[in-house]
């Protein structure tokens, strides 16, 4: 897509998977939701295209003091919500307070070292740390702290703050390159382009090119796609892999696959003992291991994604920053594999379930080949298909042996899948019950650490560690988006935040 | 019908509390510490005794009041109001489809008995029976949809006209199998009322064979085909899940799925409570139509 | 073999009627070559047992049976062969000729229309009346029969009617077309006798009033013995003998014909042994040869093992009465035998 | 005949209530129920047959069935040899039945299609230890023997046989526990008039040898006639007349036997009549007329008949009606 | 005994076929069920692969026969328990009619307005995924259909005057239902049995296409059309083939279904 002669006008339709859940940024929770938030409210900065650094937002400028203690920043020039009022340092305020607000939603931890924040003056906000947080800056770009209109939301119906942003929820009125325009739940949502952004184009006018998007919520996956190859659509996200090489094929469409921070990947509860009181054999680091090398990365990719991915090197995406890895982690390695179960004992193999998430091709996909990887060593993997909650509820007790899942970051810093994957103290490793005190120590500390080499370091030293630790890496993929070759533009980052702001129809 | 629905509001009610997990755990996914949980589900009344929870959800339905939902935070009622009107259409489509197929097919097939026709239709309605509706939306997709265009490729549409052309593909998918269904039934009931002594009557008064098949046949034949249309109903909204996502309508059946995964209780009851009534009512009219075809049942 | 046909109007003559049921096992001979005579107006009385072929002889006079049955012979009505006529041509004899009555008005009549409905469709394929017409001559036929308030009962469904109305109104459904000849297949057998007599009372009314003929189908010889000029007796598919009803009944000359007079009690018999009739009718697919009432009669021999009698006349002198009174006819070798022994009598065991 | 009767009714009334429908509550239309018998008494002595005669849905079988337990008055006594037979249960009520035996109206439906003449009659003989278990073969062979049916047809299925056999079968059945009353429903209605015969030939050999009383219910007077030794006649849940067959033949002392008389077809061509011999058709038993029940068909009503019911009162030597025209049919 | 009529050999015929398939699968499947070979994958069918390969590069033609065995489990054992409850049940309810009935006739609504596939979601959901939770998830609601078809036959039969003749004869209740109403008024249970047993092979694969079914590696008709469901566009094989099974199996219980019907027809 060229920058240099964009059209402008035209509504983009755009075919999802599964409808939002509902548009506050604070108490949401769920990809469906995070992933076009950014469209309908900005924050003060934005992540830039590689979803690796930040750029300027609706602050203009920023900086950090020395100590790392402080930050200043400094508020765009005649910046408005969409209905036309001027955002103000007020709602800024109001806004990252809400946000960081331990009671109110469950996103506030990347916010948990502000301090206060203050209005110096109308265009000056200033945020007091309770600590240096090398991950902060980058945090300010993350959609929870997405900015709203304080007044617009105190003066809608309900007895408690939170009864007022979920009606307004349901209307909402922001600051990003869209406003929002009506939706049907579980069939279309409209969004039309916000006059007053403050953004310019290519051409010198303000974002966005588009006149409005429109998502039609088209859960099976060949409906989605048949609607795109008959033009009813113009782009459509969740290709399934298979699907990838007929699609480029066709001289209409436009296969896209943004490089993403995706990373599929299995956890293992190492406990010593399973919930049922049962030896759990997979607390033997010399058996992860075995299993992790018996697994044939490169077959799994070939199945699972018809060869779209790439092999894990570290437990986080290669563009995750502070990526450390070089090549496959645990190349497949047959014969190793054997040796690694002697040696721990289990000579003979074993058996346990892992869970899946019912109906998902990709995971059904990678379990029913470790099944059958994994029978040469004896052990005999029982897929057990369940839903999302039930997954997550045992997940969550420490109820399983396996399990698989994919993972994406929504902040463009590898403290929050370090904290989440390896950090006992939040959430136990992935509830693996993997506890590794250098891990967690080295983490604290690289959550103080403002030198880019030590942190680097440290990260790196992290993921060292974590080859002992409870995931079997699998792959990383691109997110797969088939669009009309007449888009131009359209970006999905590797947070996964979809970008209409830059999207145009060729007419 | 009042205690039916008392009694499928308290199954429904211990039932989604068995499941494991709770709506947190579902929207919440890998983010969620524990005590970010418990808060949520004091939030929620979730910690108290589901007796206690019993109660008042009761003392709300009595007032008409279904709560709001876990998961999107809209009220129950806006959703189901919202999410009905798609799911009755499609199958009402569905049912108009089932018969206008079954009807002549049953005719013909009946009246050529042990013929080749006949074997033929029944053939169809086997193959009919025994196709997964997930499979005929797909193809039927794939044939009118992609490759001759002649309807859109899913969807809802907007306004009567639209929604019409929109579901009539899913209305298909659903209505094949009920076609088949009902054929089997009605072919035997055509039989059946062909060997009646009113048909020999009518043919011995010198009625016109037209008259014969329409008036006397049809409407007697009807009547107990009619009868297993009431409980087709339910198992129509089965097959609406998969069809309206297949086809990507906006009705309950999908609404159903999601708000199990998300163990979204208040929608769960919700729906479940209007599916019951609609169901019921779905009975009344048919016991209905069935009172106006058979003046015996009536009085 | 009876005479020439008779080719007036109202005067039906059935010759050579066969009428068979292809089944899995064979052929199904129901009636099996009989000949009938009525003259205009005249009440024919047709009894047997059952099974014995009543039923598909009447509905194959209109060709009423249902396949797998087939039809041969000649039905001649006022000398058109009705088996030879195109479908256009046979419905416009059916119910405007030709009307019929069945046994069960709760089946023959639809459950789901309305009486009037069914009289006006009638009216409908058989005059050129218009709808209020049509209205005024269904009142008029349901007060001919007997039903009080008419004009209300019309919007009634057959089960809001009593049987003995249902009855009632199967009749004037018949009559809706203004036949010359009705069929009836059974009119009373499931009335109480009260009914009954009030329906046939009825039905001689009529006949009288509009000079039709009537072939009645019954299993009581009371009812025949009441009602009709002359009788025919079927057995297995034929016809065994035929007479005015008085003379048959006094002096039987088939001996199926007098074990069927002799099955009845009578007053002062009372306690004592009945003349009943041994064993049971034969099968269809499976009827012996020669006479068919061999194995179950005591006057049998060799010659009715061999060879089937043929329906004769057995009271010379009696033809000459001309057709309006025609004589007596017994397939019988030994109806003077028969007839000898009389209805008293103890039974022959047969041999 | 003045021993204590075998059997007696003392007022056997039975109602049947109608469902309500959903409209009926709607319009709130009250309870309804047929009245089946109101108030019926009757005596059945010991060796005789009694003929019960009436129109359909009178309560004949209402009568017959409540006479053999399958179902219970709702006022009223059923009093066999003296003891109500309301009041048996398990050992006793088998006992009884064993003693009180029916036989059915319809050939088809009374036998079950998937048992074979033997095993009906095993199951009987074998339930109520009738014969020791090696005796039992022999014993059906006489049975089959008793109701002239071949030897042969032991391993036959009823679809097998004709209707008069299954009859005969359905006897058999009956008579296998040696029961001393029977109860015959209808028992040849459905039957061709020869083979009605034949059946009427063996009920009159089997009631002389084995001494057995019979209540025969059937609506053919000339079969009740030919069979019976007293006949009652009734109407709409009433009985409305008794007496012994001949004198209630011969001079009816009841308007509607009168008139059941006449409408009976008689053989004889000669006999022939114009009008109908009773007006009129048979009201609802849902609104059994009040007065006597016969008033509204009765040409010989007056004001007394529709208000007061009559009750059954002696008339002639050996015979009861219950009509308020005491004279009614007397010989001059 | 007479000549079996022409749908009941078909149906025996054809079930008998997929019988022997699920007794010694290996007969005619070349493969095992689950075996890679990712040197061949998505092939269309061709000599090696008749029906060609699926994703995982595993034979079709294997996993269709294999499957064999596997829907005529769900077929029988989805079925067993409402077949012989329901039956009880109905014989029950039909001999004693009253309040039973109309305390049956409440269940009977409650269960028939019950979304059904929210009951097998749940129960799946509780007592976790596969086969043997999908049959208690059927049982508990499939029973109730033969308990009415049963209830209304002994209803019918009850009426009948040979079941008057029994209880005049003194027999005890249980014998009068168990040998005389029950085995009269079950062949048209037995006809649903058999169309039953096709649509229990018909909502395994609907509960295949949401996970809920059998689970992998298992091959199931169901699962193996859901599986190809992404590939109907390339590779049409994968699912038109247990499709055709499907269909075959469907064809063979309806055929035996209606030979039955013909068979128990109590003759007249
Ligand atoms: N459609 C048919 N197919 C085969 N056989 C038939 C058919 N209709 C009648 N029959 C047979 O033809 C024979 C004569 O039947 P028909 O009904 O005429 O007897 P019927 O004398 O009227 O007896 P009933 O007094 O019982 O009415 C019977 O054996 C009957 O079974
Ligand atoms: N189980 C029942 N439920 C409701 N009504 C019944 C029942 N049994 C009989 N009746 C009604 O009771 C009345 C008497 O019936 P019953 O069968 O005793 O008459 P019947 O004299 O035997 O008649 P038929 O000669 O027709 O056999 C009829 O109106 C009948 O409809
Ligand atoms: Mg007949
Ligand atoms: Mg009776």
């Amino acid at each position: 897509a060229g920058a240099g002669a964009v059209t402008r006008g035209g509504i983009m339709t755009y075919g999802r998977y599964a409808d939002s859940l509902f548009l506050d940024p604070v108490l949401n929770d769920a990809n469906v939701d995070i992933w076009i938030l950014s469209n309908l409210y900005d924050t003060l900065l934005l992540p830039t295209d590689d979803g690796k650094g930040v750029q300027p937002g609706l602050a203009s400028a920023y900086a950090v003091a020395a100590d790392g203690k402080s930050i200043t920043l400094t508020l765009r020039d005649g910046i408005m919500f969409s209905d036309g009022s001027p955002i103000t340092a007020e709602d800024v305020k109001w806004s990252l307070d809400r946000a960081r607000d331990p009671k109110e939603g469950i996103w506030n931890f990347i916010d948990e070292s502000i301090g206060s924040v203050d209005v110096k003056d109308p265009k000056t906000v200033v945020l007091t740390l309770k600590h240096p947080d090398p991950a902060i800056v980058a945090g300010l770009s993350v959609f929870n702290n997405g900015i709203m209109p304080k007044k617009l939301v105190e003066a809608m119906p309900g007895a408690t703050l939170d009864d007022k942003a979920k009606a307004f929820a349901e209307h909402p009125v922001g600051s990003g390159p869209f406003a929002f325009a009506s939706w049907s739940r579980g069939q279309t949502m409209k969004l039309v382009k916000n006059q007053h952004y403050w953004r310019p184009g290519a051409d010198g006018k303000p974002l966005p090119y588009l006149d409005g998007v429109t998502f039609e919520v088209l859960p099976d996956d060949a409906t989605r796609l048949l609607k795109v190859q008959s033009g009813e659509l113009d782009g459509a996200e969740f290709v399934p892999f298979s699907r990838v090489e007929e699609l480029k094929a066709d001289p209409k469409l436009d296969m896209a696959l943004f490089p993403s921070t995706k990373v599929a990947y299995g956890t293992f509860n190492v406990r010593p003992k399973l919930k049922s009181g049962a030896d759990n054999p997979l607390a033997n680091v010399k058996v992860r291991q075995a299993l992790n090398v018996a697994a044939d990365k490169d077959a799994i990719i070939a199945i699972v994604t018809h060869g779209v991915g790439t092999p894990m090197s570290s437990f986080m995406s290669s563009a995750t920053p502070l990526h450390a890895g070089t090549g496959t982690e645990f190349p497949a390695d047959p014969a190793k594999a054997k040796a690694l179960m002697k040696e721990a004992g289990f000579e003979k193999g074993f058996g346990f379930p892992v869970l899946v998430l019912a109906g998902n091709v990709d995971e059904i996909g990678i379990a029913t080949a470790l099944q059958q990887m994994w029978a040469d060593l004896g052990v005999t993997l029982e897929i057990q298909q369940v839903d999302n909650a039930t997954l997550t509820a045992r997940f969550r007790e420490g109820d399983f042996s396996m399990r698989l899942g994919y993972w994406t970051d929504d902040i463009a810093d590898p403290s929050e899948i370090a904290s989440y994957f390896g950090y006992y103290p939040n959430i136990q490793a992935q509830h693996s019950g993997w506890n590794d005190p250098a891990f967690n120590t080295l983490f604290e500390a690289s959550q103080q650490e403002l030198d880019p080499a030590k942190r680097a370091d440290q990260y790196a030293r992290m993921q060292a560690i974590y080859r002992d630790g409870p995931t079997l890496p699998l792959y990383e993929s691109p997110y797969p988006v088939v669009l009309k070759k007449s888009v131009h533009g359209f970006l999905q980052i590797p947070l996964g935040n979809n970008i209409f702001s830059g999207a145009s129809l060729e007419k | 019908m009042v205690p039916t629905l008392v009694f499928i509001l308290v199954v429904t009610f211990v039932l989604v509390r068995l499941l494991p997990g709770d709506p947190l755990s579902a929207i919440g996914g890998d983010h969620v510490t524990d005590a970010q949980v418990a808060q949520a589900r004091a939030a929620y009344g979730l910690d108290q005794p589901l007796f206690a929870q019993f109660l008042l959800y009761v003392r709300r339905v009595v007032t008409g009041d279904l709560g709001r939902s876990i998961v999107v935070q809209v009220p129950v009622w806006s959703l189901v109001g919202e999410r009905l009107p798609p799911t009755m259409l499609l199958s009402g489509m569905a049912v108009a489809i089932g018969v206008g197929l079954a009807v002549p097919l049953a005719f013909a097939s009946a009246l050529r008995r042990g013929r080749a026709t006949d074997l033929a239709i029944r053939a169809g309605a086997q193959v009919g029976l025994s196709m997964p509706v997930f499979y005929i939306g797909l193809v039927l997709l794939t044939v009118f949809s992609a490759h001759l265009r002649w309807f859109p490729v899913g969807g809802y549409g907007d306004g009567w006209g639209d929604r019409v052309y929109h579901l009539f593909l899913p209305a298909l998918t659903l209505g094949v199998s009920l076609a088949a269904v009902l054929m089997r039934s009605l072919r035997a009931a055509i039989v059946d009322v062909l060997g009646a002594e009113y048909v020999d009557f009518a043919r011995a008064k010198g009625l016109p064979t037209r008259v014969i098949l329409l008036r006397h046949v049809l409407r007697n034949a009807l009547i107990s085909t009619l009868a297993l249309l009431g409980p087709t109903v339910g198992s129509l909204l089965g097959g609406a899940v998969i069809t309206e996502s297949v086809f990507a309508i906006p009705g309950v059946g999908r609404l159903m799925i999601e708000s199990i995964y998300g163990r979204d209780y208040p929608v769960i009851q919700g729906l479940t409570l209007s599916l019951a009534v609609t169901v019921s009512l779905a009975f009344l009219v048919t016991d209905l139509i069935q009172a106006s075809l058979d003046p015996r049942v009536a009085r | 073999m009876t005479g020439v046909a008779d080719t007036r109007p109202g005067a039906l003559a059935v010759r050579g009627l066969r009428t068979v049921f292809a089944s899995p096992a064979g052929p199904l001979t129901a009636v099996d070559g009989v000949d009938l005579d009525l003259a205009p107006g005249e009440i024919l009385g047709l009894v047997g047992e059952s099974g014995s072929g009543k039923s598909v002889t009447l509905r194959s006079l209109l060709r009423l049976v249902r396949p797998p049955g087939r039809i041969a012979g000649e039905v001649l009505w006022g000398g058109r062969d009705l088996l030879g006529l195109r479908p256009g041509e046979l419905r416009r004899v059916r119910g405007r000729e030709i009307a019929t009555v069945f046994q069960e008005p709760m089946t023959a009549l639809n459950p789901v229309l309305t009486v009037g409905r069914q009289i006006d469709e009638s009216l409908r394929a058989h005059t050129g009346l218009d709808a209020r017409g049509r209205r005024a001559r269904g009142v008029d036929l349901l007060d001919l029969v007997g039903i009080p308030a008419p004009a209300t009962r019309l919007a009634d469904y057959p089960h809001q009617f009593s049987g003995g109305m249902r009855q009632r109104a199967m009749i004037a459904i018949a009559l809706a077309g203004e036949p010359r000849l009705l069929l009836a297949d059974e009119p009373t057998t499931a009335l109480d006798v009260t009914i009954q007599d009030q329906i046939l009372k009825l039905i001689l009314a009529l006949r009288a009033r509009l000079g039709m003929g009537v072939i009645l189908v019954t299993h009581d010889l009371g009812v025949v013995a009441q009602s009709c000029d002359r009788v025919a007796v079927m057995y297995a598919g034929r016809i065994v003998e035929t007479g005015p009803v008085a003379a048959l009944f006094a002096e039987p000359r088939h001996a199926y014909t007098r074990g069927l007079i002799g099955s009845v009690p009578r007053a002062g018999g009372e306690r004592r042994p009945l003349l009943s009739i041994d064993g049971t009718p034969p099968g269809l697919g499976a009827r012996p040869a020669g006479c068919a009432f061999h194995p179950r009669c005591g006057f049998a021999t060799d010659a009715c093992r061999r060879e089937a009698p043929p329906l004769a006349a057995v009271a010379p002198g009696r033809e000459a009465a001309g057709r309006e009174a025609p004589g007596r006819e017994a397939a019988c070798w030994h109806h003077a035998a028969v007839a000898a022994a009389g209805i008293e009598a103890p039974v022959p065991e047969p041999a | 005949m003045s021993a204590a009767p075998l059997l007696s009714l003392e007022d056997v009334v039975v109602r049947f209530p109608l469902r309500r429908t959903v409209m009926d509550r709607l319009a709130r239309r009250p309870a309804r129920a047929v009245h089946a018998l109101n108030g019926v008494r009757l005596d059945l002595h010991r060796g005789e047959t009694l003929g019960l005669v009436g129109e359909s849905g009178c309560g004949k079988s209402t009568l017959a069935r409540a006479v053999v337990r399958l179902l219970d008055p709702d006022d009223g006594r059923v009093r066999f040899e003296g003891q109500d037979i309301a009041g048996l249960v398990g050992a006793a009520r088998r006992g009884f039945n064993k003693r009180v035996q029916m036989v059915f109206q319809d050939p088809y439906g009374s036998l079950n299609p998937r048992m074979t003449v033997r095993q009906v009659l095993h199951e009987a003989l074998s339930v109520h230890r009738m014969r020791p278990r090696a005796a039992i073969p022999g014993r059906i062979a006489e049975l089959l023997d008793l109701v002239r049916l071949p030897p042969d047809s032991a391993d036959r299925l009823p679809h097998q046989f004709s209707g008069g056999q299954r009859q005969r079968i359905g006897i058999a059945r009956a008579l296998a526990v040696e029961p001393d009353l029977l109860v015959a429903d209808e028992l040849v209605s459905a039957l061709d008039v020869s083979v009605q015969a034949q059946v009427v030939n063996l009920l009159l050999d089997l009631q002389g040898r084995l001494g057995l009383t019979v209540l025969f219910v059937a609506h053919d007077l000339r079969l009740v006639r030919h069979i019976s030794h007293r006949v009652a006649v009734m109407y709409l849940g009433s009985v409305m007349e008794v007496g012994d067959t001949e004198a209630l033949f011969s001079a009816p002392r009841h308007p509607y036997t009168r008139a059941l008389l006449d409408a009976a077809p008689d053989l004889d061509p000669a006999r022939r009549t114009a009008v109908a011999a009773a007006r009129g058709e048979l009201p609802s038993p849902l609104a059994v007329p009040s007065g006597c029940p016969f008033h509204t068909r009765c040409p010989h009503a007056f004001d007394r008949c529709r208000t007061e019911r009559p009750v059954l009162a002696p008339r002639g030597p050996a015979g009861r009606a219950a009509c308020h025209l005491e004279g009614f049919g007397a010989p001059a | 005994m007479p000549r079996p009529s022409p749908a009941l050999a078909g149906g025996l015929a054809i079930l008998a076929a997929l019988l022997v398939l699920a007794l010694v699968p290996g007969l005619v499947a070349p493969y095992a069920p689950a075996a890679f070979d990712y040197r061949a994958i998505l092939k269309p069918p061709s000599f090696a692969h008749p029906f060609g390969t699926d994703n995982f590069g595993r034979d079709i033609l294997s996993r269709t026969v294999w499957a064999t065995r596997v829907d005529l489990q769900i077929a029988l054992f989805g079925t067993l328990v409402p077949v012989v409850f329901g039956t009880l049940a109905g014989a029950v309810v039909g001999y004693y009619g009253g309040w039973v009935e109309a305390l049956f006739g409440r269940v009977v609504d409650a269960v028939v307005t019950f979304p059904f596939l929210v009951l097998v979601i749940a129960i799946v959901a509780v007592l976790g995924p596969g086969l043997f939770n999908l049959y208690i998830a059927v049982s508990v609601v499939g029973w109730v259909f033969y308990a009415r078809i049963v209830a209304a036959g002994v209803a019918l039969q009850r009426r009948l005057d040979y079941a008057a003749a029994a209880r005049v004869m003194g027999y005890s209740t249980p014998r009068i239902v168990l040998r005389h109403l029950l085995p009269n008024a079950v062949s048209a249970a037995i006809v649903y049995w058999m169309t039953d047993m096709a649509l229990c092979i018909l909502l395994g694969s609907s509960l295949g296409y949401l996970g809920l079914g059998a689970q992998p590696p298992t091959a199931e008709w169901g699962v193996l059309i859901a599986d190809g469901k992404n590939y109907m566009n390339t590779a049409w094989w994968i699912s038109i083939f247990p499709g055709v099974a499907i269909v075959l199996a469907g064809l063979g219980f309806s055929l035996l279904g209606d030979g039955l019907a013909d068979l128990l027809r109590p003759k007249r």
